[in-house]
């Protein structure tokens, strides 16, 4: 018996494809070699989401005395962070997995590998779809010489398991990984120091907000080497040594590497298929399908954007092509983006550099978090900047700050539904809010700031 | 626009862009689309709005919202 | 020499109206006799909002534990409270004198009456302009023999300036004001019951978010009293005792009494100069106009939503249409309410029971927060719910949850510009956020369910 659709990998983008694809009334079956819910759910978004929540905690606790209250903060401890962070994952892993089962999807436990056209074996057994639906994923990436030991120089898979808070750590890359886990470790209340080899941290996002992550960051006592190359790292008795190409070295009690991830790719017969791969990623057009009629390809696999919702985007957007719903592509430009360190980070749209690339002429309006009643009650600085096309619609909003992460859903609908300035300022938005700061940016925008100081 | 040659209804994915249209008593089916896969942006309906203030004389209408 | 607007009261309404008329090209003097911000910002939104966060704090820090955090809690230190609120309010106050000054607002200190129209008078002086903009504000109301005497029965002013935690407080009103300061109190540890003669705490919201509040509110340990009216309340030597219309009594230490509050539009000269007044606030018309030519009303004077944004909009509509923008007059449903207890209540666009009213056929969808990976994390109960005319757009969202406010500007976006849930489905939100419940409720609403469980 054929299948409608035979999905490779149980991650976001697979999950999220198979459901969809049994609500359009397609059969399915999802291939799983580990857990359903990959990397998401077990060994990124999730479990780091709520590692950066005791985080949150950390820190409240410590500086509750400037709001009131009198506590002692007594230090972490770890198995407790890890039974709640546990606590989570099987939570939500069981709700997908339920989701799955009510939906009718088959799954099957096994490593898959592409046969042939429409052809998933695992082991002795072969799945025929119509269609196949890549979704296997990526995995931590290291760089030449450099080995991952798992006991002194890691990756973020064993920061999840941690046993203890190290007193100090160097982490190698200053992407969203290695800026979320910096700022765990710091809050935990370890010695941080962050090497990346660009100019600046998040080196995708719009300069002025990597530059207030930094300032934030310097604060908070974070220590980071930018626009510096790694060279090599040796490791001791009790630690590990990091020498930088300008000859600079560092030592700390652990390395973590987080310089990316690279799709998982090899070895299950897809270039063997005739599967178009470049630099390691499948390559796709703009419904997802590779090179070979039939087959798809999403989620990390493929060289978009490495973000859970995204996956989920891309599995959608395939299951509603093979129904033959015709869905527009994906603007990744619209996809929003955010680092939930402290502070957060968030993006949607394009940055100022993208739009001199391109050639549009924008304006720009930066609201300060200073004059923002709520973001200073809850102790942070940082900003809201909105890039606007000259005389039409809004084309990026960038922001930093606690708990900013949440705005940038306002800044996803202003975005991809072309809003102009004047149609969000004349919403006067919720007081005290956060997003009060966006509204602000777009009357000043608009021409008509409020809470604006000149 | 050759995938978007077999439209069954026009796209638009921005409330905002539908209503911009309606305030100008624009008929979506009868606006080119410029967006991928027929979908009609901003300034596909602008550009109608435009065309009909040219063509019909009126004076320059309000884009602003109301 | 006449100003182009007089505008009487320096609250969140008076202050927002004199900078936009001044951004205008308008001379503005604000007369203001006590401070400039009023009400919101020294003795409502941003003080209350400072105790929440504390309140906030004092709760995180008691249960850290559950997030791996070893800490103590001590106790609340009330003057640090203060302190850190004081602080809080005195920055926003600088801020928005700049703010006036900056735009060249003349800022008048002293008491004003209407003498006539166009005619401010501030002791010997009189201030004319061409328009005149009344926003005197609203002050606390309180029940009829139920004498307010700031020691044991007490009102939200008197909350802000506590000298110590009592151990049990009894709130005279399940509104906005009292479901906020009951949360303080609790999380400050005092014993508190709430008195509603609705049969609903939050009586304005959709029931199934206030019955989500009460049980959240039970299980924090508050208690209520809904559908009974109070009778009487006697001052004892350590406390109060109040009796309910249904026989039974309630003792506390305090008596808070938050049965809402009253546009101050007395002995003014209002009714003198022939300006028409319906229990106790000012009449208006779509634009603020009074029944006298010229003369405007606006924020908590006027029977429309007593909240600071409301205010603002208000303010900024008047400006506008003085200067002869033809501004277009405020849906009202279309402004966002928050209530930022724990947990937060947020809604925006009309309820089911308006609905019905107005025989709109409506479709509505439910998303439960344990589906959501960020409020588990969080560890928040509550749901999004989300009303569609039916084969059209969104009216109405409605929101319970920790930190749920700042979502309610999506709802609010998505509200007034007539989205259809369609046109927010296509747009799948940032993973792991909270704002995704509100992804999924679009998602679910135009048929495309993603995490929902049925
Ligand atoms: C530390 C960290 C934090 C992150 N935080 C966020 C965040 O906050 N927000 C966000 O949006 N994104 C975040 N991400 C990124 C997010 O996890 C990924 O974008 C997402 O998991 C990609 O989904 P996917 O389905 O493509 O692949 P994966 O989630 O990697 O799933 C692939 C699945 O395929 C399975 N598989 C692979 N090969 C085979 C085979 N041969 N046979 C059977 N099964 C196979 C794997 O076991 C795996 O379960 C984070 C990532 C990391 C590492
Ligand atoms: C405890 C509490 C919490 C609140 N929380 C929120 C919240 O979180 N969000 C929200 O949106 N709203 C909140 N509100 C409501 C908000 O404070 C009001 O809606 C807002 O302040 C109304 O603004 P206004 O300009 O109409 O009046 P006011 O702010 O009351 O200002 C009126 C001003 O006029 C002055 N005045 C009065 N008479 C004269 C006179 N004769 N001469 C000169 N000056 C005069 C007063 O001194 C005052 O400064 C809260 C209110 C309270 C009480």
């Amino acid at each position: 018996m054929a299948y409608d659709i035979v999905v490779l990998g149980g991650g976001s983008g697979g999950y999220a494809c198979a459901l969809r694809a049994a609500e359009l009334g397609k059969s399915v079956v999802l291939i799983e070699k580990d857990k359903i819910g990959g990397t998401c759910l077990h060994r990124g978004c999730i479990p780091t989401k709520a590692l950066l929540h005791s985080a949150e905690v950390a820190d409240e606790t410590r500086e509750s005395e400037s709001f009131g209250v009198k506590a002692r903060f007594d230090g972490i401890d770890v198995q407790g962070v890890h039974a709640f962070k546990d606590k989570i994952v099987t939570r939500a892993w069981k709700g997908v997995q339920g989701l799955l089962k009510g939906a009718g999807v088959t799954i099957v436990e096994g490593e898959g590998r592409l046969a042939g056209p429409g052809r998933i074996q695992v082991g002795s057994e072969v799945y025929e779809g119509r269609n196949v639906v890549l979704a296997t994923g990526s995995a931590p990436k290291t760089l030449p010489g450099l080995e991952i030991d798992g006991e002194r120089v890691i990756t973020s898979e064993h920061t999840l398991k941690m046993d203890r808070v190290p007193t100090s750590v160097i982490v190698l890359g200053g992407g969203v990984i290695g800026v979320e886990l910096a700022s765990v470790y710091r809050s935990f209340g370890a010695e941080v120091t962050i090497v990346e080899a660009l100019p600046h941290l998040l080196p995708t996002e719009e300069e002025s907000s990597s530059k207030l992550l930094e300032r934030a960051f310097r604060r908070r006592g974070i220590k980071y080497e930018l626009g510096v190359f790694f060279d090599s790292a040796k490791t001791t008795e009790t630690g590990v040594v990091v020498t930088l190409a300008n000859g600079k070295t560092l030592d700390a009690e652990l390395l973590l590497v987080a310089v990316g991830r690279g799709a998982v790719s090899a070895g299950m017969g897809f270039e063997e298929q005739g599967i178009a791969i470049e630099r390691g990623a499948v390559v796709v057009d703009e419904h997802c399908q590779t090179s070979v009629p039939g087959v798809y390809a999403i989620g990390d696999l493929i060289p978009t954007l490495q973000l859970a919702h995204a996956g989920f985007a891309e599995g959608i957007m395939v299951a509603e092509h093979i129904a033959g719903l015709n869905p527009p592509p994906i603007d990744y430009a619209g996809v929003p983006r955010i680092t939930y360190s402290d502070p957060e980070v968030a993006s949607v749209g394009i940055t100022s550099a993208q739009a001199a690339e391109r050639g549009i002429e924008i304006v720009e309006q930066v609201y300060d978090l200073a004059g923002n009643p709520k973001s200073q009650i809850l102790g942070t600085a940082g900003a809201v900047k909105v890039l606007a096309q000259k005389d039409g619609p809004v084309v990026g909003v960038h922001m930093v700050g606690r708990r900013i992460g949440e705005l940038v859903t306002e800044g996803q609908l202003i975005y991809n539904w072309e809003a102009l300035p004047a149609e969000v300022a004349q919403l006067i938005h919720a007081h005290p809010t956060q997003s009060e700061a966006v509204g602000e940016a777009m009357l000043a925008l608009a021409g008509k700031p409020l809470h604006v100081h000149n | 626009q050759p995938a978007a040659a077999v439209r069954h209804a026009p796209r638009v994915i921005s409330p905002l862009v539908r209503k911009l249209a309606r305030d100008h008593g624009l008929d979506l089916t009868a606006i080119t689309p410029t967006g991928p896969r027929g979908v009609i942006l901003r300034r596909d309906v602008e550009q109608a709005i435009a065309t009909t203030a040219g063509k019909t004389a009126e004076t320059a209408m309000d884009t602003t919202p109301k």
